[in-house]
């Protein structure tokens, strides 16, 4: 029973990895991996802004917006302004860092309750990035509305980090595999990453052994938003296209592999490594899934099937 | 001036002053018991000491140099130590015994990494000197015991270089073998020339372990000098005025019995315990705090999972759950009011009327009419204030709130009711009135159970007083065969 | 249903007498004098196809001097359906209504028409009189594409379908399919899947992904059939970054954005058919300039969808705007050309 | 700033309408009006069942989809299996609560955390839904796969639900407005509905007092199913359509009409004559800024950004 508790949801994916392994030969391969990986390489970061928020016992339904607007920046910032590489990526950065901190003023400052604030938030983020493209998509020889086509193209530096390799592996799964692990690091070994999980764990607490709380509360917010600003500057050179809300897809899965992330290894408490898996999780089924030719229709009734079989395990083990 | 000084300290909170022109020295080295009865002041005092709280008047020195403590923080950084009375106030549930140890360490640090070997084998030494070797680093602290919590937060006292550190109430939950272990650590601190505040109720451990102590009644300081006082002397110290309480009349039960538990099995502590209530009888049952009078209360109605016979006016019960319990007339008026009590954002109205509604509401419609009269007359006679039904339970005061939590059970049809720590938080007056609320209920024939760590109480209300150590019995006796002093005597392990 | 949306032989015989009567002046109608309010109502914005038709219908009516309030239903369709009856209590002069299902419709529409606001809807199946029902023709666009595609594989081999049901096109489209299935029995389906989503082409991609795994080597999948833009956009960058490009993709909608990726040098994305999305918004704009005007619409306008194939455009980025010099017909309908627009876009253009 | 606190919510509501009716003339109108609560009923019902969940300190994500499920039940009842007003109406609104049955399992048998069970649920309801019409919708005269086209109708008698009208108003808001009337009632007025309240309110309290905790936590999970099927059926029945995944978009909608209510006359606790009002805001706000020519992608920004200023007043007014 312990053993389930602890690794019940590990045990979850190695049965559903040795499953598809049986059934489907092209399945196990570095191929395929790879590819698992670098599908999942923009759910997971925005999924680990998500844990950040969870560990300060906040929640962030702002993410999906927020990585919609960064698509949208780093985009425009290319092809609309020319911009060089650098420029499209600190814009929308600082855009997920200042949406944060709306975030962090509505729920801190006024004292809102988090789940209403940041719903607030996302409706406003969302239309901020429709207003601004008039609900246009952005893309490479664009015909702009003054005439003539856009100046500027996604250059292939920017394409690099969603579509390149390195070594063989996607530079975005690198990219999702060091900010896991500098992520994970930050919080289990640095005076910082403590004082996150005990303004989460008991604020009062907290307060009383002198950490600074709501400091720490707007950083996650700031964080969970700069997370999800990178994510959606990872879809915007995967797609090569600044597609308007088409970061709003991600909340869910992201919401779903933080909370699985949760139970791995028992935590009992978000943490990075656990949403990894998570999301993991969630990428492994939906490619075999693919593979397996299920139906569309019919995936979804597997993914909350066996989600709600990764969380019993743990939870009634705990019992 | 060497020592710790606390001078002429005054608190209030609004309009009760609690601390009246308190002065208190610690020198160091030394253990120094503060004593006390509950609510005399120790607790506020010591919150004023470790900075969670800011004296209305007075100043704190140490060394004979003047601070003022904004914070926790700024205490901290002067030397004191603070292992609160409820440790789960100031524990981080879900996260490991290693990080619950080093909190204050890490916030306090300069640097903003630590290595986490070195880290972890102070953390061992650490919890090596607490005597708590046998944990697992790793686990989370939630799944640790009362006694075990308790020593975490001392090993994090530990942590940081405190030269005076308080103890308030530290050996409630733990056991002898524990509680040695314990003294043993502070032995050789002292060597080492950290001085102790030490806060408990069990005398026989004051004069095994304190140098000094100094004696709080009602907020002020009634005497400071050496622990060789004889026991006789503290207890009147402690009690003052109050000790020569007059006698209870003698009163003599003999009605059937009403409620009696067989066995009943306490899981907290491990015992079973036998006990019967008959009718028109207070049944008190003394115990220190954490002696197991709550759990032992929630295993009589079945809120906690147990095992044991429970039997009704002689029929024998199977019940599940609390509503079975009431069901059959045995009532439970909680400890925690706010937590287990109230609906604290609903009215007094509905509070009160909350077991009553199968009557308001024959026909699943509430009779708002009845239900105004019925709460009408349930505030009147129990002195509610305000006196309006529709106040908010929250916007009460904790005695008025006490009687919201008793006042819903009076109309009911119950025989049996359960009382755990009914006085708790209230003043004098609220007090007396739950007293007369208790007699005429005994004096209808109904059965009382009245859990309390306060002896006072008992001897002015009880019939039959059952004291209870760790879980077990170890005593009982007639209400007006005892003495005040006897009963502390007993309930602190009978030494 | 069905007659609703094939092409009706008599409105396009309207169609081409109106085109004569283009290059004669004439008088602004009555109804015309002052600006014209319309609302356009969608039932999503999805892609880039529907930014250009949005942007055509903007063009449009811009050109002559009207107001124009876009809604989008998010496609929920008792949001579309709230919608038209706040456009009728907004009075305005005349409904665009884009996609959405004659079912939820009806009630409000009929409500309009009785208030005296025209409506022109835009591939629906709506079947009132007086509302003219304008479609791209589902059917002949499936059709062509899927021709196209059994002529290069010569009747034989393994594709991969993408599709998802739920919306009228698709559900049309799909019909064809089933036929084509029929037709070419040696043409096998090896997998078939498909989401719709706010970010369909990337769920689309990471879903190819996987099948291009499971199919690894080449020749076991030879097209790609993708019923939508989106679709078809998703397929080509997971071939394209799989280094698959021997596998043809087919699909079926054009915008700028396709057409910039369908230029890509080796891009698989080698056949589409469709109409022009702004085409379709200036021609639905200008019928219901001539109801406004009262003159006669047909019920229902079908119209023409042409096939782009890859290997007809040229070595240079081109944008829709240029098609027309290399596919003969596009976007250059001519329909619902009434003698006073000219006018009425001169005297706008004064202004 | 007491006043602000209980009629915070209700002065926005106001200070809105008002504004709208003196800058648009045809704003202020009886046919306008009556539009309004039309497009209003359905997310209103949804949001009447989620007030349940809220009461006993639930929640429940899954309402989205079960209104799908309803929406495909009562168009397959009667165009494809030919049944009868009364089918078509119990099939779907049993489904509804079999639903609530499951959260209620997931959520107090295996005490699984609400948010994430009923996430889970939704992913497996909204897959059945699709699953069982494998992705079509569903539609008068539809071609069968078979051969043939489908024997039933829309009838006339389930048409009325969503279309019709009695005494000049839509029988959609009557049926809405009976709902909030009687599920006030209930709420307020019967033993069971002050249990329901004692619940959320403080569930040891709750059970030490002799109530049934879990019994009636269960009884409010079925409660939110019944009533997002009911949101499904008057949805087919307004749109005359199968139409899969239709109920998805009133999750949202849902949520912020229950949260805003809780402002309402300061009640701080959810309740459906607020969740009616909150209703009702979005829904002026909705048609005010579309009949203003604020063009749809900005909509998102005005209202998130009077969520949050109809949330502050009460929030800020109670500090
Ligand atoms: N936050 C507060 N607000 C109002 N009154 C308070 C508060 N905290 C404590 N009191 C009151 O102050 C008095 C002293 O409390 P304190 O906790 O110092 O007692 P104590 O001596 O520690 O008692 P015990 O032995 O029961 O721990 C009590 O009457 C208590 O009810
Ligand atoms: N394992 C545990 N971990 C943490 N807290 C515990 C544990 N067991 C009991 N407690 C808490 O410790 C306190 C004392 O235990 P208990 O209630 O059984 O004793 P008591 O004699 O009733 O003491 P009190 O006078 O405080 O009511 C209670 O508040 C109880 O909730
Ligand atoms: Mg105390
Ligand atoms: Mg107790």
């Amino acid at each position: 029973m312990k053993f389930l508790y602890k690794y019940g949801t590990i045990v979850a994916i190695v049965v559903v990895i040795a499953f598809f392994s049986a059934t489907l030969d092209s399945f196990f391969t570095y191929a395929n991996f790879s590819d698992i990986l670098r599908s999942i390489s923009i759910v997971t970061l925005v999924a680990i802004g998500i844990t950040f928020s969870l560990i300060v016992d906040g929640f962030d339904l702002s993410v999906g917006s927020t990585a919609s607007l960064a698509t949208i920046a780093s985009a425009s910032a290319l092809v609309l302004h020319r911009q060089e590489l650098f420029v499209a990526l600190i814009i929308p950065l600082l855009l997920g860092v200042l949406v944060g901190l709306c975030n962090a003023f509505l729920t801190i400052q006024l004292r809102l309750p988090d789940l209403l604030a940041t719903l607030a938030v996302m409706y406003i983020v969302n239309g901020v990035q429709l207003t601004y493209t008039k609900g246009f998509s952005i893309y490479n020889d664009m015909p702009l509305p003054e005439g003539g086509v856009a100046p500027g193209k996604f250059i292939p530096s920017f394409l690099f980090i969603g579509q390149g390799e390195l070594f063989g592996i996607p530079f975005s799964v690198l990219l999702m595999l060091i900010i896991v692990v500098c992520a994970h690091l930050f919080l289990t070994y640095t005076k910082a990453g403590r004082m996150f999980y005990m303004t989460g764990e008991n604020r009062e607490a907290a307060r009383l052994t002198g950490i600074p709380v709501n400091r720490y509360r707007a950083y996650a917010y700031m964080i969970s938003g700069a997370f999800a600003a990178l994510g959606g500057i990872v879809l915007a050179s995967r797609i090569g296209t600044g597609q308007v809300s088409a970061g709003a897809p991600l909340l869910m899965d992201a919401v779903a592999a933080a909370f699985i992330g949760f139970s791995v290894f028992g935590a009992g408490k978000p943490n990075v490594i656990g949403t990894l898996l998570g999301s993991i999780f969630i990428g492994v089924l939906l490619n075999g899934l693919t593979m397996m030719n299920v139906p569309y229709y019919a995936q979804d009734i597997v993914k909350g099937a066996i989600l709600i079989f990764a969380l019993a395990l743990s939870h009634i083990a705990k019992k | 001036m060497s020592g710790l000084r606390m001078n002429e300290i005054v608190h209030s909170f609004g309009d009760v002053t609690v601390l009246n022109g308190v002065n208190f020295h610690v020198q160091p080295g030394e253990v120094h018991a503060l004593l006390g009865m509950n609510g005399a002041g120790k607790s506020t005092l010591m919150n004023i000491l470790a900075g969670v709280l800011q004296p209305t008047r007075g100043t704190i020195a140490i060394d004979g140099k003047t601070h003022t403590f904004f914070s926790p923080k700024d205490a901290k950084r002067a030397g004191i130590g603070h292992v609160v009375q409820e440790v789960d106030a100031a524990l981080f549930p879900a996260l490991s015994v290693y990080e619950n140890v080093l909190a204050e360490h890490i916030v306090a640090q300069k640097q903003p990494l630590f290595s986490k070997t070195k880290q972890r084998s102070f953390v061992t030494q650490l919890l090596a000197r607490v005597g708590l070797e046998h944990l697992s680093l790793d686990a989370p602290v939630q799944t640790c015991t009362l006694h075990e919590k308790q020593l975490i937060l001392l090993a994090r006292v530990l942590s940081s270089s405190a030269r005076y550190i308080i103890l308030d109430e530290p050996t409630a939950s733990l056991s002898d073998e524990e509680t040695n272990r314990l003294f043993a650590m502070i032995e050789q601190l002292k060597t080492q020339g950290v001085a102790f505040i030490y806060i408990s109720h069990k005398l026989h451990e004051i004069k095994r372990i304190c140098d000094r102590m100094t004696i709080l009644r009602d907020g002020t300081v009634v005497y400071e000098g050496d622990v060789s006082l004889a026991t006789e002397d503290i207890v009147r110290h402690m009690v003052g005025r109050r000790a020569d309480v007059r006698q209870k009349h003698r009163r003599e039960i003999s009605g059937e019995p009403l409620f009696q538990v067989k066995q009943l099995y306490i899981p907290k502590t491990k015992t079973t315990v036998d006990l019967t209530v008959r009718r028109g009888e207070i049944v008190g049952i003394a115990g220190l705090v954490g002696a197991g009078k709550t759990e032992l209360a929630e295993s009589m109605i079945a809120h906690v999972k147990t095992t044991g016979e429970r039997i009704v006016r002689g029929k024998k019960q199977a019940w599940s759950s609390p509503k079975d319990a009431i069901e059959a007339g045995v009532c439970f008026i909680p400890e925690e009011r706010r937590k287990q009590g109230l609906f604290m954002n609903e009215t007094v109205e509905k509070n009160l009327t909350v077991r009553l509604l199968s009557n308001i509401a024959p026909w699943q419609w509430i009779d708002k009419r009845r239900e105004r009269t019925i709460a009408t007359s349930l505030i009147s006679s129990l002195h509610i204030r305000p006196s309006s039904p529709t106040a908010l339970a929250k916007n009460l005061s904790g005695g008025n709130q006490q009687k919201v939590v008793i006042g819903k059970w009076l109309q009911t049809n119950g025989d049996v009711f359960i009382f755990d720590e009914p006085t708790k938080g209230i003043d004098v007056h609220a007090k007396e009135e739950v007293f007369a609320i208790i007699r005429s209920l005994a004096d209808e024939g109904k059965g009382i159970i009245y859990f309390t760590s306060e002896c006072q109480e008992l001897l002015h209300i009880a019939d039959t007083i059952y004291v209870m150590v760790d879980g077990r019995f170890i005593k009982r006796v007639k209400a007006y065969e005892t003495t005040y002093e006897q009963l502390v005597h007993d309930m602190s392990g009978g030494e | 249903q069905d007659a609703v949306s094939k092409p009706a032989e008599q409105p396009k015989q309207e169609a081409k007498e109106e085109a004569k009567g283009e290059t004669e002046q004439a008088d602004i109608p009555e109804a015309l004098q002052k600006p014209i309010k319309i609302a356009a109502i969608m039932q999503m914005s999805i892609g880039t196809f529907s930014s250009q038709y949005i942007a055509g219908v903007k063009e449009q009516v811009a050109k002559f001097g009207g107001d124009v309030q876009i809604y989008n239903a998010d496609n929920d369709l008792t949001k579309m359906a709230s919608y038209v009856e706040t456009a009728i209590n907004q009075n305005v002069d005349a409904i665009l209504l884009d996609h959405g299902r004659a079912d939820a419709l009806k009630a409000p529409v009929e409500k309009a028409l009785a208030k005296g606001i025209h409506v022109v809807a835009f591939d629906n199946d709506l079947n009132i009189p007086g509302v003219t029902v304008i479609d791209q023709d589902d059917y002949s666009l499936a059709w062509k594409t899927l021709k196209t595609l059994a002529e290069d594989l010569n009747g034989e081999g393994e594709i991969v379908t993408i599709w998802v049901g739920g919306f009228t096109p698709m559900e049309r489209r799909h019909v064809i399919y089933e036929a084509f299935q029929k037709r070419y029995p040696n043409i096998k389906e090896v997998a078939k899947f498909g989401t719709a989503s706010a970010n369909t082409a990337l769920d689309t991609q990471t879903q190819m992904e996987a099948i291009l795994k499971k199919y690894p080597n080449k020749g076991d999948i030879d097209a790609v059939f993708a019923t939508w833009d989106e679709f078809a956009k998703g397929a080509t960058r997971a071939i394209q970054q799989a280094g698959r490009t021997e596998i043809k993709v087919y699909g079926i909608d054009l915008s700028d954005e396709d057409l910039q990726i369908i230029q890509q040098p080796n891009s698989p994305w080698v056949a589409t058919t469709a109409t022009d999305p702004a085409e379709v918004g200036r021609v639905q704009v200008r019928f219901a300039y001539q109801k406004i005007a009262g003159e006669p619409t047909p019920n229902i306008y079908s119209l023409e969808p042409h096939l782009v194939k890859r290997s007809d455009l040229p070595n240079t980025a081109i944008t829709m705007n240029d098609l027309h010099n290399y596919i003969q017909g596009w976007g250059q309908s001519n329909v619902a050309v009434s003698p006073w627009m000219k006018t009425l876009e001169a005297k706008v253009n004064k202004q």
